[in-house]
């Protein structure tokens, strides 16, 4: 006998509207139909009422969590438009607030996800390490979320020598911290009883099926778009991509623990390298033209495509989110899982449904 | 005073950009402790006394919104958190916004903001508060929002 | 006439389209994404593949009024995102894996096509 | 029953809801405190249970709340039973109703929710119940009856004779409790894949009630352990006061696994723990009188 269980749109687990129609067969599931849509707004079509500059900050808004990423993929591929020179100096400045970006949002999902097989403890204890992260960036960018450092042209506000004080003793202080989380969510015995062998996927299904990010690379795929030459700063810092060979829950959680480390290293070589100068050049006229940007979010690889057509409007804007690419995977990992797997599985790809649905 | 000491949330989460998605879920966590105030995240609104809503109504989720108001036990309170649950913020003429939540459910209290701190948060949870005990004290129930699946308000 | 545009290989007929990416997928290439835009009363299809993280491009024309090829029979991820240009921009495609008919976004309430 | 029990009676009934609520305000501030966190007032769940008692109650079912009447009655007749000392075998059986009420109760509100949450906590009857008639076998074996105020008279604590039975008590204290990492059916905050499992369509006075329910419980829980060194009154108290501790460590360090797994170690570690046990009994012809 199959019973179809709803799962949201209203959910304690899920802090997103996301819906999932669950159809169980004696404690597993056999379907899984997911119903989009609860927090579609229409951002895409938003661009028409306002200029290419004023559309950074509704980037930035299409996701609170990734925010960051969003406003400075933007801004590169509006740039790309304008063929323009952007000072060393705040790309560096990118870079350290994309990173901050990516720790706070690896530490807040560990918690949720934590707190999605029950163990409250680890989910307090994650939330709290996040909370020093948000304190530097709100020292650095005036806000603790939406942290609207990128603009066309360059960044808004310079990185004093306090800020890289502060950034450098965060560094240091929240590395052993994560060694210790690291500890409980590699080692405990009942994490490893929920997370080991669960929802596995291949190497190559992951790559067939489009994912993007750690649900990628916890399958063996090293694939990491910071690597590319798109934004060929990373190559400077000493960039190397997280990848753990497992491909199940357990493999996309240490994909994620190691990237906190890989980005605590990138912020580290990216104040030591980080050049003097502007922190911005002026940008003038309309923008004409196509280009395609991508970056990798905590999430995963964005895809911004813009297209202007020589008004202050841009003409489309295109974006292409991971959790968009990795909700199709949802669809082949949900069947055959227990009921009590299905939170675990739908957080491991790190849903984040106010991007996928803009 | 019962109520005031013991406010269970319930979290909705209607259009937001997860920006004040997280400062909500923040206010609970080791720095802000909001359980100090016996604040407890309920997850069903049957047990639920504040309605925490982040983010504006569109039209796929408003019959959801109704359903939840509609499920929890009198005295409640609506708290709407952030400049979209207030007015519908920088989203508010796109085409699938309907607007704030007011459009939808009686507000009692608003938290403005993009986005609001957990400090503004947990404010606007003790304003709450004494609107919950006023309406304890006068009795007063909350309507019964109808469910209408062709509904769209005037102003959308 | 338009600047730095992106490279993308003209594809003329669904025919060709289909046969095309079935050979991009036996190269090994992923799925990226699909980007639809308003042009000449139809619609431009910009199909982005990516290998090696290295973007190859398709750009094929969607004729006012043609139904055009789903591709979620190839790539079975391609199915969410025409999903979302059937609510968007009021296309119809043939043969999806999951159809949501439209309601993928919007409900029978919301304004319709709103992108078209 | 002369005037004495009744007052005994009446004390039991209105002072165990006071150190239930008690314990869970200590739990909580155990918890709040492993968590890093200050945490609620102590007296928190006594606000919590004030609060719901004004709130409206809302049913889906007009008998869901009678269920938690049957709940609540058979756990303070079971609590009664242990102050009196009477028949274990017959206070496993009465607590075991109530129990069931609670499951019922979750069945008939329709929700799948409850549904899944009432099946899961079959599942636990299931894993703990053999314990717990070990547990009362283990008193017959050593007092030759299952009369509890034998165990008070004897000249030895029982748990001198059965410590794998204690052992096997203080997870089946954990499951019952609903603690970590056994708390698939119904949780605390409501924060799993079943909402609040077999409680979620409660609300208002008929939580209040399951809330008051769960207070006897801690309480007769306790006794269940104290029982262990109930020569010693002061000892008892401190061993259960020791094991609710211990519960909730294990509470914060450990995540939830299926009823699968509890099944297997319930049935295989914690039966050969308490089968060896009883066998030893057996053997030696050990007595406590």
């Amino acid at each position: 006998m199959t019973t179809v269980i709803p799962f949201g749109p209203q959910h304690p687990v899920l802090p997103e509207p996301v819906s999932l129609k669950l159809e169980i067969d004696n404690d597993v599931v056999v379907g899984a139909l997911p119903s989009l849509g609860y927090v579609h707004r229409g951002l895409e079509k938003f661009i028409d009422t306002k200029d290419y500059n004023q559309t950074t900050y509704i980037c930035e808004r299409i996701c609170g969590i990734c925010s960051a990423l969003h406003g400075i993929t933007y801004t590169k591929a509006v740039e790309k438009l304008f063929d323009a020179e952007i000072p060393e100096r705040a790309e560096y400045i990118r870079v350290i607030v994309g990173e901050l970006n990516r720790l706070h949002s690896h530490l807040l999902w560990l918690g949720l996800f934590a707190d999605g097989f029950g163990f409250e403890s680890l989910f307090y204890e994650c939330w709290k390490y996040r909370e020093e992260v948000l304190d530097v960036a709100e020292r650095i960018t005036g806000n603790r979320v939406i942290h609207s450092i990128s603009k066309v042209g360059g960044v808004s506000r310079d990185l004093t020598k306090e800020n890289i004080d502060m950034l450098l003793k965060m560094c240091d202080s929240l590395e052993p911290k994560i060694k210790d989380i690291e500890k409980v969510f590699v080692n405990n015995y009942t994490v490893k009883q929920r997370l080991v062998g669960l929802a596995t996927m291949s190497k190559q299904l992951a790559y067939e099926a489009g994912t993007a990010g750690p649900t990628l690379r916890g399958s063996g795929n090293a694939i990491d778009v910071r690597e590319t030459a798109d934004w060929d700063i990373y190559k400077d810092l000493g960039f190397k991509t997280a990848v753990a060979k497992e491909g199940d829950c357990y493999g996309r959680t240490k994909v994620r623990i190691d990237e906190l480390y890989e980005s605590i290293k990138l912020i580290r070589n990216a104040i030591s390298k980080l050049p003097n100068g502007d922190i911005a050049t002026p940008i003038k006229g309309f923008p004409t033209g196509e280009a395609i940007m991508r970056t990798e979010q905590p999430r995963g690889e964005v895809v911004y495509y813009v297209k202007g057509n020589g008004t202050k409007n841009l003409e489309r804007l295109k974006v292409r989110t991971p959790t968009f690419a990795n909700i199709p995977s949802l669809l082949l990992m949900l069947p055959g899982v227990r009921l009590a797997d299905v939170p675990i599985v739908v957080l491991t790809i790190d849903p984040c449904i106010s991007c996928t649905e803009r | 005073m019962s109520l005031a000491k013991s406010p269970w949330i319930i979290h909705v989460n209607c259009n937001s950009c997860n920006g004040c998605d997280i400062e909500v879920v923040a206010c609970l966590t080791p720095l802000y402790d909001a359980e100090r105030f016996g604040v407890l995240n309920i997850g069903t609104p049957k047990q639920a006394d504040i309605m925490v809503v982040t983010g504006s109504v569109n039209y796929k989720n408003v019959n959801v919104i109704k359903n939840i108001y509609n499920q929890i036990p009198d005295p409640k309170v609506v708290l709407a958190v952030g400049a979209c649950a207030s007015t519908g913020g920088i989203f508010h003429n796109c085409y699938n916004v309907i607007g704030g939540v007011d459009q939808v459910i009686p507000v009692d209290a608003y938290v403005p903001g993009c986005c609001p701190r957990p400090e503004a948060i947990l404010d606007g949870v003790v304003a709450a508060l004494s609107i919950l005990e006023n309406k304890k004290k006068g009795n007063i129930k909350g309507k019964e929002v109808k469910l209408k699946g062709k509904e769209v308000p005037s102003n959308a | 006439m338009l600047e730095n545009t992106i490279e993308a290989t003209e594809i003329k007929s669904s025919g060709e389209l289909l046969k095309t990416i079935e050979g991009l997928k036996s190269d090994g290439y992923r799925y990226s994404t699909m980007i639809c835009l308003k042009a000449n009363e139809g619609h431009d299809f910009i199909y982005v593949f990516e290998k090696d993280n290295k973007l190859k491009n398709l750009r094929y024309f969607v004729k006012p009024g043609e139904k055009p090829k789903s591709v979620s029979g190839i790539y079975l991820c391609a199915l969410l995102i025409e999903n979302e240009y059937q609510d968007l921009f009021g296309l119809t495609f043939e043969g999806l894996a999951i159809d949501y008919k439209g309601h993928l976004y919007l409900t029978p309430n919301s304004p319709k096509a709103p992108l078209a | 029953m002369n005037m004495t029990d009744i007052l005994i009676a009446a004390l039991v009934i209105f002072v165990a809801p006071i150190i239930g609520c008690l314990y869970a305000g200590i739990d909580r501030k155990i918890t709040a405190r492993l968590q890093g966190r200050v945490g609620p007032p102590l007296l928190q769940p006594y606000y919590d249970v004030k609060k719901l008692l004004s709130k409206d109650n809302m049913v889906v079912n007009p008998s869901q709340n009678f269920y938690v009447v049957v709940y609540v009655a058979f756990l303070i007749l079971s609590l009664l039973m242990l102050v009196f000392r009477a028949d274990i075998l017959m206070i496993i059986f009465v607590y075991t109703v109530s129990s069931i009420a609670l499951i019922v109760g979750g069945m008939s509100t329709g929700s799948p929710y409850a549904r899944v949450g009432s099946s899961r906590e079959i599942m636990a009857i299931l894993a703990y119940e053999p314990i717990l008639i070990l547990y009362a076998l283990a008193i017959y074996l050593l007092t030759g009856t299952f009369k509890l105020s034998a165990v008070v008279d004897a000249s030895t604590p029982l748990l001198v004779y059965t410590p794998l039975i204690f052992i096997a008590m203080i997870v089946v204290l954990n499951i019952k409790l609903k603690k970590s990492p056994f708390d698939y059916s119904t949780s605390h905050h409501a924060h799993q894949e079943l909402v609040k499992g077999m409680l979620t369509e409660y609300s208002g006075p008929g939580m209040a009630g399951i809330e008051i329910g769960h207070f006897y419980e801690y309480v007769f829980l306790t006794g269940l352990i104290f029982v262990f060194w109930a020569v010693n009154p002061l000892i008892g108290l401190i061993i259960s006061a020791a094991a609710f501790f211990f519960v909730t460590l294990i509470d914060n360090i450990t995540a939830r696994v299926y009823w699968q797994w509890m099944l297997k170690l319930s049935w295989s570690v914690l039966l050969i723990l308490s089968i060896v046990n009883i066998a030893f009994l057996y053997f030696s012809e050990a007595t406590i009188m």
